[in-house]
């Protein structure tokens, strides 16, 4: 037995890692074999990525304003490097599913805006035709499986889709993400211990951005320093990284990747990022956080801003071409949500569409007949 | 009498048991600090302070579960489930651990537990966020289960609850919070298990709970201008105890009944209601019971959809000519 | 046709269908090493070794949660539960990932797994361990529920499940396990969602599902010997999908129906099964339609009681005469 | 931040600790305070516990053999030094919850063999009235909150009892027991959370027995050498404690039951036990285990046998009353199976009581009317 007992154990609050307070300057992890290996057009393409993202996101705040979205809107503005840094590593057997904070995560798989846009306003043009809405983005032509409302029920899918890979001798992984709150969900320890016992391929990516709604780590999680840390528990390896520095997350989660692919093995990863609108476009947001917080973090550690910084000064990229890249996506943005708008609703007979495989695809039914659909 | 909200009637429910009783505790997902999803228990911490309203993580089983445990041996936990969509991943312990420990105990154990919040469809935000568990919490003896459709009984019902002494869940809806109504001021309780009738009427009796009341209501009021036809609506309020003898009496004058239910249909509430009066009114009734409930699909996130998806107005006034004619 | 018991019927699904599919898993607690809990699976880890049948850790919502995600990307898992009162543990993964995700997806990903094990009382293990969650897992629309009463419809309907594409969940019973009866050996589906007629008759139509058809397949023998009342009995087999127009029909013959069920009474599968008839065979009906479920109450532990608790034949009998009066 | 990511981080199969391996002889535990400070009285009423709850057990097997009990019987033999060191240091505020293997527990808080034995079969002067059976034991008057089917379910429970008693200013705690399978329940992870995050009295007692059915530890968990050690992850103090010396649980649990008491802190104990026959009366015990095991078990770390020969060497005991006590037991369990016998059954009419306070507490009703228990 290699554990030794404690008999004093203490609860250590939640400080981001020291990595978030460096000098802005240009990231210690430009130059891991996986940044390294980055061509010019790659990381203009990634920092394009990341930007589309932001814009994205902020064209929704206005449609949300316009009165065209309703319901939930959890924006990602602020987190970017991570769906960013994580996605960016990914191969073809490699897949993704997440929680209902989901739009970064479906703009990178490569899900258009076009889609994204009108379903959130419910149209059947919308990627789940209306059906799904904003915590509910689903692509799994692109390897992305959602896009998941209820706080860490993603967990033991995506342990499960990392076990349809192994199963069927696919090299690839499943990351599996979700937020600081949604490791205290009993299913997350059960897709743990799953993972570890069954030696999966998948890697729990904990966005931890402080806060869950209203409700600081502090007060939701009891931890030894970190969150990542209780993977220890179940014999997973894990790491933390700082979610504001893509070149960061690109480094560590490609060792968990590597873990996975070449070791069939899981990883827990703690990302430290921030989201700077409310939880939802629902939260006032003024009872949990001060302004001041969100001030420094927009100003010093933007992950975008700190991105864009660090490749201007490797002058692979120009003021002219952010300006124009910016500038794209904003047009991107604005034209999905004219598709939007443009796009039709869904009609009554949709509502009853899509609930049972053989109601979409007649033809000869050998399993099931009866009424499926009741008065 | 004094007219606030829903919201606000929850509230003074909760205020004033917690001034009543020292054991009360208010427990939730952001009831505290953020002063409640849906600010039902705004102001809450300030006034009583961070033992009586306590914010929790999100680990519904793991909090609920201690809600009960906590019960077994004196307090009268009050929690907060953000919607009761997420009684979901606590199922057993709202199931088996509150509902069935009084039983298997002999009757040694009680467990005075109170489980509030939304269980309603109609605000835009999809299929794991819009269930609607009343009938199937019911279903299992030894559980409580009320929908208040008014301010003046979320209040009452809310106050009632707390003081049982067997779990009791209260399903409010969030497109009422702000629905305005006369309230007492006073301590007052409305009986668990006794319906209301909301409308008196001689032609067609409308059963219905939760918000399904207010859609009826409306229904009630098209149909007497434009068609005539008298309605009774009787307001279950309770979904167990159910108050069958105001059912059956209401049935045994008009002679006919619709009923109507936000639940989606196969086994819902009112699929027991209509058991309920063919069994012992079948000589009474002059026509088939009509239903009307959410079309039958997990709930539609595009609103315009989700909005006919629920009963409404319109479809209850369709149901209820059929039913006369 | 070979006789075997229901237990050999299910495990003969089980095995043609690992054979046909190598996508097929079966996955559960003890169901590899152990040999099963109840052995429906007994040899099966022996046959097909341990990539396709899986012994889990004591996780509900994990494993299955784990078979939701393995399905979506081409696994055909089956899961056992223990007992379907394990799915309390796992019922958000089971209603809202399972049942939900082609709906949200826009029809985009769909979810073949397969869930099994026995939902029964009659065992005396009390209240937690004899729940009956066919009518709370069919109300959600995107699910399937399937409760077989013999030996082929379990065979016939198991390798249905297996092959659709949809979550279908299947009831077993424990007390039926040993029941034997013919089942062909060569591959046969029971279509799900088809009712079957177990018994004909002229004067009264039961309608029943898993062990109350046999219980009232002997209540129909009584009333036949000792009333002469000809019974039909109407076995549902499938929950959801439901067999209406099976239902319909044989009332339309009899004119009377009783609805007999091992469920709770309250918001039973029968209690829709009720609305449904009277709905739609109202002035076909001579008399209120009967029911008879289990005494409503948590599952009681005392072997004696639970008997009585549960329907048994001189109860349905009784029932059956008082439709007929 | 106080935590060093891990990049490797293994399984390790389960082994026992070391310190069962020890000769047999007088227990190193012999000597901690809360053993010196029992008398002699104590001591022989601490071993005379162990014996009766060895007794009434087996002689459920006979019952159960001669069919007067159905059902599921999950034996506590091989496993009384667990219950009864553990419960033998409770005072009046501290509680105790437990899963369905649950009958040592309850002899030991003091519930009578002729309760605990009419239960069983299914009498009205059963402990639960003949309504909750063997894995549903009760007795609120002598702290003791069950006796739960549901595998981790009583976890929260157990917290919610120590919340109470904080709550309620009382100093006390809860003694939450649960198997080796248990662990891997996500409600036993939210109730460890809840407990740490809220400094709440509640000790946690995985009672390893190895197995969870036919199930080895090694094939239901992973972890980092034993299961207690899950507890870092949330901050929570741990323990691990030979099961076989009654001393040792008790040495090592007193520091629990202090830390509770005086810090209002949580632990997490790991007791190393076994139990000599199959899961449940069911089980034929045939496919995971073989009978030298079992075997050795029961001839070098007997828990009874050991703390009697301690107890002979320490002349606490003679052979003399050992045999009395053997045989008062014996006598014991056999009234208590007579008792059984001749109560009788419940009627049907109570089918359908205590299914509501109300029902039971007939007057005036102010809460609840209408119809409660359904056609
Ligand atoms: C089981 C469950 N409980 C509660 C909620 C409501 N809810 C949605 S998001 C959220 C906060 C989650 O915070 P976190 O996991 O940190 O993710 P973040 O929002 O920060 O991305 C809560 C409480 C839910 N959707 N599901
Ligand atoms: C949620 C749930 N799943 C499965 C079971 C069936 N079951 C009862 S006991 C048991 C094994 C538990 O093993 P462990 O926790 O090690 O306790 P032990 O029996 O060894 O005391 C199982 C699988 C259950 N009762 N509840
Ligand atoms: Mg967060
Ligand atoms: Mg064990």
């Amino acid at each position: 037995m290699d554990s030794k007992p404690t008999t004093v154990a203490k609860s250590v609050a939640f400080t981001h890692p020291e990595s978030l307070k460096r000098p802005a300057g240009p990231s210690e992890f430009a130059q891991h074999p996986v940044n390294v290996a980055l061509t010019k057009e790659e990381k203009i393409a990634l920092y394009t990525k990341m930007v589309r993202i932001r814009h994205f996101e902020q064209r929704c705040i206005r449609t949300y304003q316009q009165g065209k979205i309703g319901g939930f809107l959890h924006l990602y503005v602020g987190q970017e490097a991570v769906a960013a840094g994580t996605i960016s590593l990914l191969g073809k057997n490699d897949h993704v599913i997440t929680g209902y904070r989901d739009h970064g995560h479906g703009l990178m798989v490569g899900m258009s805006m076009n889609e994204c846009m009108a379903e959130l306003t419910g149209k059947i043009t919308g990627c789940s035709q209306g059906k799904g809405g904003s915590m509910h983005y689903f692509a799994p032509d692109k390897n992305y499986w959602g896009g998941h409302g209820i706080v860490g029920g993603q967990a033991p899918l995506g342990t499960g889709l990392a076990y349809a890979l192994k199963y069927r001798g696919l090299k690839g992984c499943c990351l599996t993400y979700m937020g600081d709150g949604a490791v205290n969900q009993g299913a997350v320890h059960e897709a743990y211990n799953l993972a570890a016992l069954w030696d999966l391929p998948v890697i729990f990516v904990i966005e931890n951005n402080g806060y869950s709604m209203g409700t600081s780590q502090e007060r939701s999680s009891a931890h030894p320093g970190c969150l990542a840390k209780r993977a220890e528990g179940y014999g997973i390896a894990w790491d933390v990284i700082n979610g504001h520095d893509v070149y960061e997350v690109r480094a560590k989660t490609s060792e968990a990747v590597k873990r996975a692919h070449e070791k069939s093995k899981p990883t827990v990863l703690e990302i430290f990022t921030y989201r700077y609108f409310g939880h939802s476009m629902a939260d006032p947001d003024k009872t949990y956080r001060d302004k001041e917080e969100i001030k420094t973090y927009r100003e010093t550690k933007d992950p975008v801003f700190l991105f864009e910084k660090e490749l201007l000064l490797a002058k692979v990229l120009t003021k002219d071409l952010v300006e124009s890249i910016n500038q794209a996506a904003m047009e991107e943005a604005d034209a999905a949500a004219a598709f939007a708008d443009e796009s039709p609703d869904p009609t009554v007979a949709d509502i009853t569409k899509h609930i049972y495989w053989e109601e979409d695809n007649r033809g000869p039914q050998t399993t099931s007949r009866g009424t499926i659909i009741f008065e | 009498m004094p007219v606030i909200s829903y919201r606000e009637a929850l509230r003074a429910a909760m205020r004033e048991e917690l001034k009543r009783d020292e054991n009360v505790v208010i427990m939730g997902e952001e009831v505290a600090q953020f002063n409640g999803a849906y600010k039902v228990t705004e102001g809450l911490l300030k006034e009583f302070g961070p033992k009586r309203i306590v914010d929790t993580p999100i680990s519904e089983a793991g909090f609920i579960g201690l809600g009960i445990g906590a019960s077994m041996l004196g307090i009268r936990p009050v929690m907060e489930l953000m919607f009761w969509s997420f009684s979901y991943v606590a199922f057993d312990q709202i199931v088996n651990n509150a509902g069935n420990i009084r039983y298997m105990s002999g009757g040694l154990i009680h467990c005075p537990i109170v489980i509030r919040g939304p269980a309603n469809g109609g605000t835009n935000v999809g299929a794991t966020h819009s269930h609607t568990p009343e009938a199937i919490l019911a279903s299992h003896p030894g559980i409580k289960v009320v929908c208040p459709a008014t301010p003046y009984d979320a209040k009452g019902l809310l106050k009632a609850a707390i003081r049982d002494n067997d779990p009791v869940y209260v399903m409010e809806n969030t497109i009422l919070y702000n629905d305005k109504g006369e309230v007492p001021d006073e301590d007052y309780i409305v009986p668990i298990g006794v319906a209301d009738i909301k409308r008196e009427g001689s032609d067609l009796t409308i059963v219905a709970h939760g918000r399904a009341v207010i859609t009826s209501l409306k229904a009630a009021e098209i149909l007497e201008k434009e068609h005539g036809v008298s309605v009774e609506v009787v307001d279950l309020r309770s979904i167990r105890p159910l108050d069958e003898e105001t059912i059956l009496a209401s049935v045994r004058k008009t002679h006919r009944a619709l009923l109507v239910e936000e639940n989606k249909p196969f086994c819902g509430v009112d699929a027991q209601v209509a058991y309920l009066i063919q069994a012992r009114a079948f000589d009474d009734l002059d026509a088939p019971i009509g239903r009307v409930s959410s079309i039958d699909a997990p709930q539609i996130y595009c609103k315009r959809m989700e909005d006919l998806q629920l009963p409404h107005p319109a479809r209850v006034v369709e149901a209820a000519l059929k039913v006369l004619a």
